[in-house]
């Protein structure tokens, strides 16, 4: 797959320089770490910082969600590989308003020890660090076992009803139980067409058969839960709509929030095609999609591919969603349109 | 007898990040499979990061147990990843072991896997057969162990321990993943060597030929 | 090339429904056509409308820049295909608020022809329409020759600017000469690493070998100026900066609004790796880009490449550049984030 | 003699739409080499919305004029692009030129040709050489006319309209588009031929197919 690239090893350098160039607005460096990113609107005193973070290859994930409503800081990591614990540090230090901070980030043994390894530095400084794993990857394990399942681009309504909460003030206990409501609330399952390409080596991590689709893939470019053949659209959105509203058990009048996400490759053409059948599929359960995302919101390098996120809306949670936010990756104004 | 010194380290170090890098594409495919595709440029980058440090000379300590702990935070730092804190918790926890004192003897290196081995054990809490890079550290230093019992010199017990960590990742080519990102694969990992595994085992042929190239160590 | 599909042929009313239903807020559908979109909010009497619109498979042109300080009305054609002169009809009596009406187009033979067969029909009912044609692409044809160029992805900051001077109630004659001043400063080039797949054949409609790129492409998936070796990020923006600087004549003080558009299948990573090298070359000129846009503004299905517009600003197009505007392709709250 | 009557317009669409649904997918691909790939799909499309126009009775007239008329509506409103204006108006043009009177006669067929071609020529003011449809259509009715003129029956001057067109098709490889979408290629779109000549060398055909399979052409 060709790309446009200097020196492959450079590629997150040069990617995260381009964005702190072209975002001034949103995100400066902290200090003189270049993979550690905060806010350029200084959070008032006494606010619940919020961390997220992981590795590089999911734009607008993570650098995107940082800004006004949304994170303090984003620790970037090598492509798919989680950031180490200084640059966590590093952005606690520079999320920290006194008030504790908030890790929110995807459940994956690299993030995971890193992150805590952060966590007891910062805790050895006096900073109260909460850690919130999102689990909204529904394509893997019974659903007794959330703990174990994997964060994907559900993570996004996370860190924005998480980011709501500590721009509104709430205390730490507060930010940190309406992040673990939304992760609770979140169900995700993805479908790759094909695999994602890595600068260094310019080649699909696997391979997919011209007939298969593989469903249940991450924001890794990984394989994913099963090999299928390829199947309409239509076909396609109900293999995951049969799951997701098992697992979150949608019934009738359910609100939902809903993100239909490219993995990279694939065009907003398609997202709406999918989109269309999951309208049908949810008001035919008595449901709504009362909030709805299309677009490239936790890719997957150039992964031909999309997902969809569905979470469920109770008011408080809804009212936090439209809490309005300021990152490049996602902006809403007090009030987005005319509703 | 020779000593497992700061030269010792630095050579290790070096021949590790050659190794690797050769290796760097071919691991990178091999995690593609079950992963993500990025295990060769983690362990390539980190062990490159390690070579830099004794080379460069960015770090000045002679003490092996002070220069282990350099090593610790530099690959780290560099790193991240999964593997980034499970070798830094090695080499961290080989470091505590050394101390501040005066470097272990030549024969002493089943000591030095023993405590990389145990520290990513301890990081990661994975357990044998959870088709981790432990599959691959874990047998070389028995193997070790028992070869220098049996009265080998210490470059015929790193051979040893050099088979019982390559036959240990081949092993993981039957196993169901349970830990990291394959885990999550289930069945669907098997048939496939686990890409730490495979590293672990490159990691540790440095190692061997390091001792080895110790005029001492035969 | 892997699709989320129905019937092929199905795509763009499939995509069209799914965007109706899912951005509510934003469009509806034109009377009975779908195929009309307007915006669901209502404009003020005495507004001066704006139609826009092309063919499909640019998203989220052009249905994401329709709104508020955006068009009123988009028509839309199937892929690649100009829209007929009947939904361009309807979308003219819908925007119309008795001011006259602005069409703004990207310059091809099929648009022309069909937008002008609507003009005049528009004509015969009364309705003043003035034609603005974004001719930016200057891969191609001397600059004396201007006007044969292509529509490209600088047509955003044409509809950007006309939107917010509609939305200020200014004039019709004010309204077109601004349009035509910011079609008049603004400069596109494209790069394409591989070719686009239609729906209906799901193959690239022409091949760039393994080690070639082809330069001065448009957003219809065709051929550009010349195939040439590919090369680095960095020299690919040299190349593209060489010739827009000379074009718009970029000189030290200047203030340029810089777009790194997405052609489809490009990742943002990529994006951001061109935008440092921009940067650059703007500083070494030093000129400044002063508002940034990165993404997928104006695609051309999954073509793997992307295309860099600069439009060279004065005050008057900053103003409304800056001015709100809520598409579900473009949304500025009226202070984006601190600045 | 047999007429251009509703009857043989809508023989002559059908025709047409099911050579173009053949060659959907080459015109896509032809157009694709110089242009955006979408020829095929418009004309297949567009052609298939006439065949429906006559087949499925949404239109009620026997009048040709009026039906033509009709025909250029639906085609241009089902298909837009570059293709839709320009058939449209041919369309157009011809059912203009027959007014609501009785048919022409089947030897008048170049001049239905001839107001095709006018039309599309009027829209898209495009001249011979200028490696578009108008290539193909130039050429069909002087070829036609002139084998009338030999004395030759409608079914022979037809087949010579078909092959003057299919040259002209076939010349347009050479030459250097300076209209339309491919004319920003300038040199590149040598060694191609055009997709719109290739299409109306298809209608073309279609046209003296229907012709031939009319009893009294011969
Ligand atoms: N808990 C663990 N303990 C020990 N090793 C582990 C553990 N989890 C994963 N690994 C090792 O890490 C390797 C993957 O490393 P890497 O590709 O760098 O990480 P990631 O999966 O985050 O991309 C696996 O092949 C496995 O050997
Ligand atoms: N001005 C014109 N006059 C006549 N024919 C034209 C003109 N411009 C383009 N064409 C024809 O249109 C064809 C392309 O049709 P189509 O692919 O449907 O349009 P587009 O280029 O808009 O995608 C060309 O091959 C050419 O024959
Ligand atoms: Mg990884
Ligand atoms: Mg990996
Ligand atoms: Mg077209
Ligand atoms: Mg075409």
């Amino acid at each position: 797959v060709k790309k446009f690239l200097n020196s492959p090893r450079d590629a997150v350098s040069e990617s995260l320089e381009g964005a702190l160039r072209t975002y001034p607005h949103f995100i400066q460096a902290t200090g003189h770490s270049k993979r550690a990113v905060q806010a350029s609107a200084t959070p008032p005193k006494g606010k619940v910082g919020l961390v997220i973070g992981g590795g590089s290859g999911h734009d607008p994930a993570f650098l995107g969600y940082v800004g006004r409503g949304l994170a303090d800081a984003a620790a970037v990591g090598n492509v798919f590989a989680s950031p180490p614990p200084d640059r966590i540090v590093n952005c606690t230090r520079a999320a920290c308003q006194g008030a504790g901070v908030l890790y929110i980030y995807g459940n994956y043994t690299g993030d995971t020890m890193n992150f805590d390894m952060a966590a007891e530095r910062a805790n050895a400084e006096g900073i109260d660090v909460r850690t919130i794993l999102t689990t909204d990857d529904a394509a893997f394990s019974a659903a007794e076992d959330r703990e174990s399942r994997r964060g994907t681009a559900g993570s996004v309504f996370v860190f924005k009803i998480a980011g709501a909460a500590c721009d509104r003030l709430y205390g730490l206990d507060d930010c940190e139980r309406l992040a673990r409501k939304a992760n609770d609330a979140t169900f995700t399952m993805g479908i790759g067409l094909e695999a994602a390409s890595l600068p260094e080596t310019s080649r699909p991590t696997f391979h997919i058969a011209p007939g298969d689709m593989e469903v249940g893939v991450g924001i890794h470019g990984e394989p994913g839960a099963a090999r299928e053949e390829i199947t309409t659209a239509d076909l396609a959105v109900d293999r995951i709509c049969d799951r997701l509203f098992s697992e979150m058990d949608l019934v009738s009048g359910d609100r939902v929030a809903m993100l239909v996400n490219s993995l990279g490759a694939t065009p907003m053409m398609e997202l709406f095609i999918i989109a269309r059948r999951l309208h049908e599929r949810i008001e035919a359960r008595n449901a709504v999609a009362w909030r709805n995302f299309i677009g490239y919101y936790c890719t997957s390098l150039d992964m031909v591919g999309a997902s969809v996120t569905l979470m469920k809306l109770d008011d408080e949670l809804l009212e936090l969603l439209d809490h309005p936010c300021a990152g490049f990756g996602l902006q809403l104004p007090a009030y987005p349109c005319d509703q | 007898m020779a000593e497992l010194d700061s030269d010792f380290i630095a050579r290790f170090f070096c021949e590790a990040a050659a190794r690797l890098e050769e290796q760097r594409d071919e691991l990178c495919q091999l995690d593609g499979l079950v992963g993500d595709g990025d295990h060769g440029t983690s362990m390539a980058n980190g062990f490159a990061a390690l070579a830099a440090l004794v080379r460069g000379g960015s770090s000045h300590t002679k003490i092996p147990g002070a220069l282990l702990r350099e090593a610790a935070d530099e690959f780290l730092s560099h790193v991240g990843a999964t593997v980034g804190p499970l070798y830094a918790t090695g080499l961290l926890d080989t470091s505590e072991a050394m101390g501040e004192g005066a470097p272990w003897e030549l024969n002493e290196f089943p000591r030095l896997m023993a405590c990389l081995t145990q520290g990513i054990a301890r990081r990661g809490k994975a357990a044998e057969g959870d088709k981790t890079m432990l599959d691959a550290w874990l047998p070389a230093t028995p193997a070790a162990e028992a070869s220098l019992a049996r009265g080998a010199s210490a470059a015929e017990a790193a051979l040893c321990a050099r088979e019982a960590a390559a036959e240990g990742a081949r092993a993981t080519a039957s196993m169901i993943a349970s830990r990291g990102r394959a885990a999550r694969l289930k069945e669907r990992s098997i048939g496939y060597q686990d890409p730490g595994a495979v590293s672990a085992s490159i990691v540790i042929e440095a190692l061997v030929e390091t001792i080895e190239a110790t005029p001492e160590a035969r």
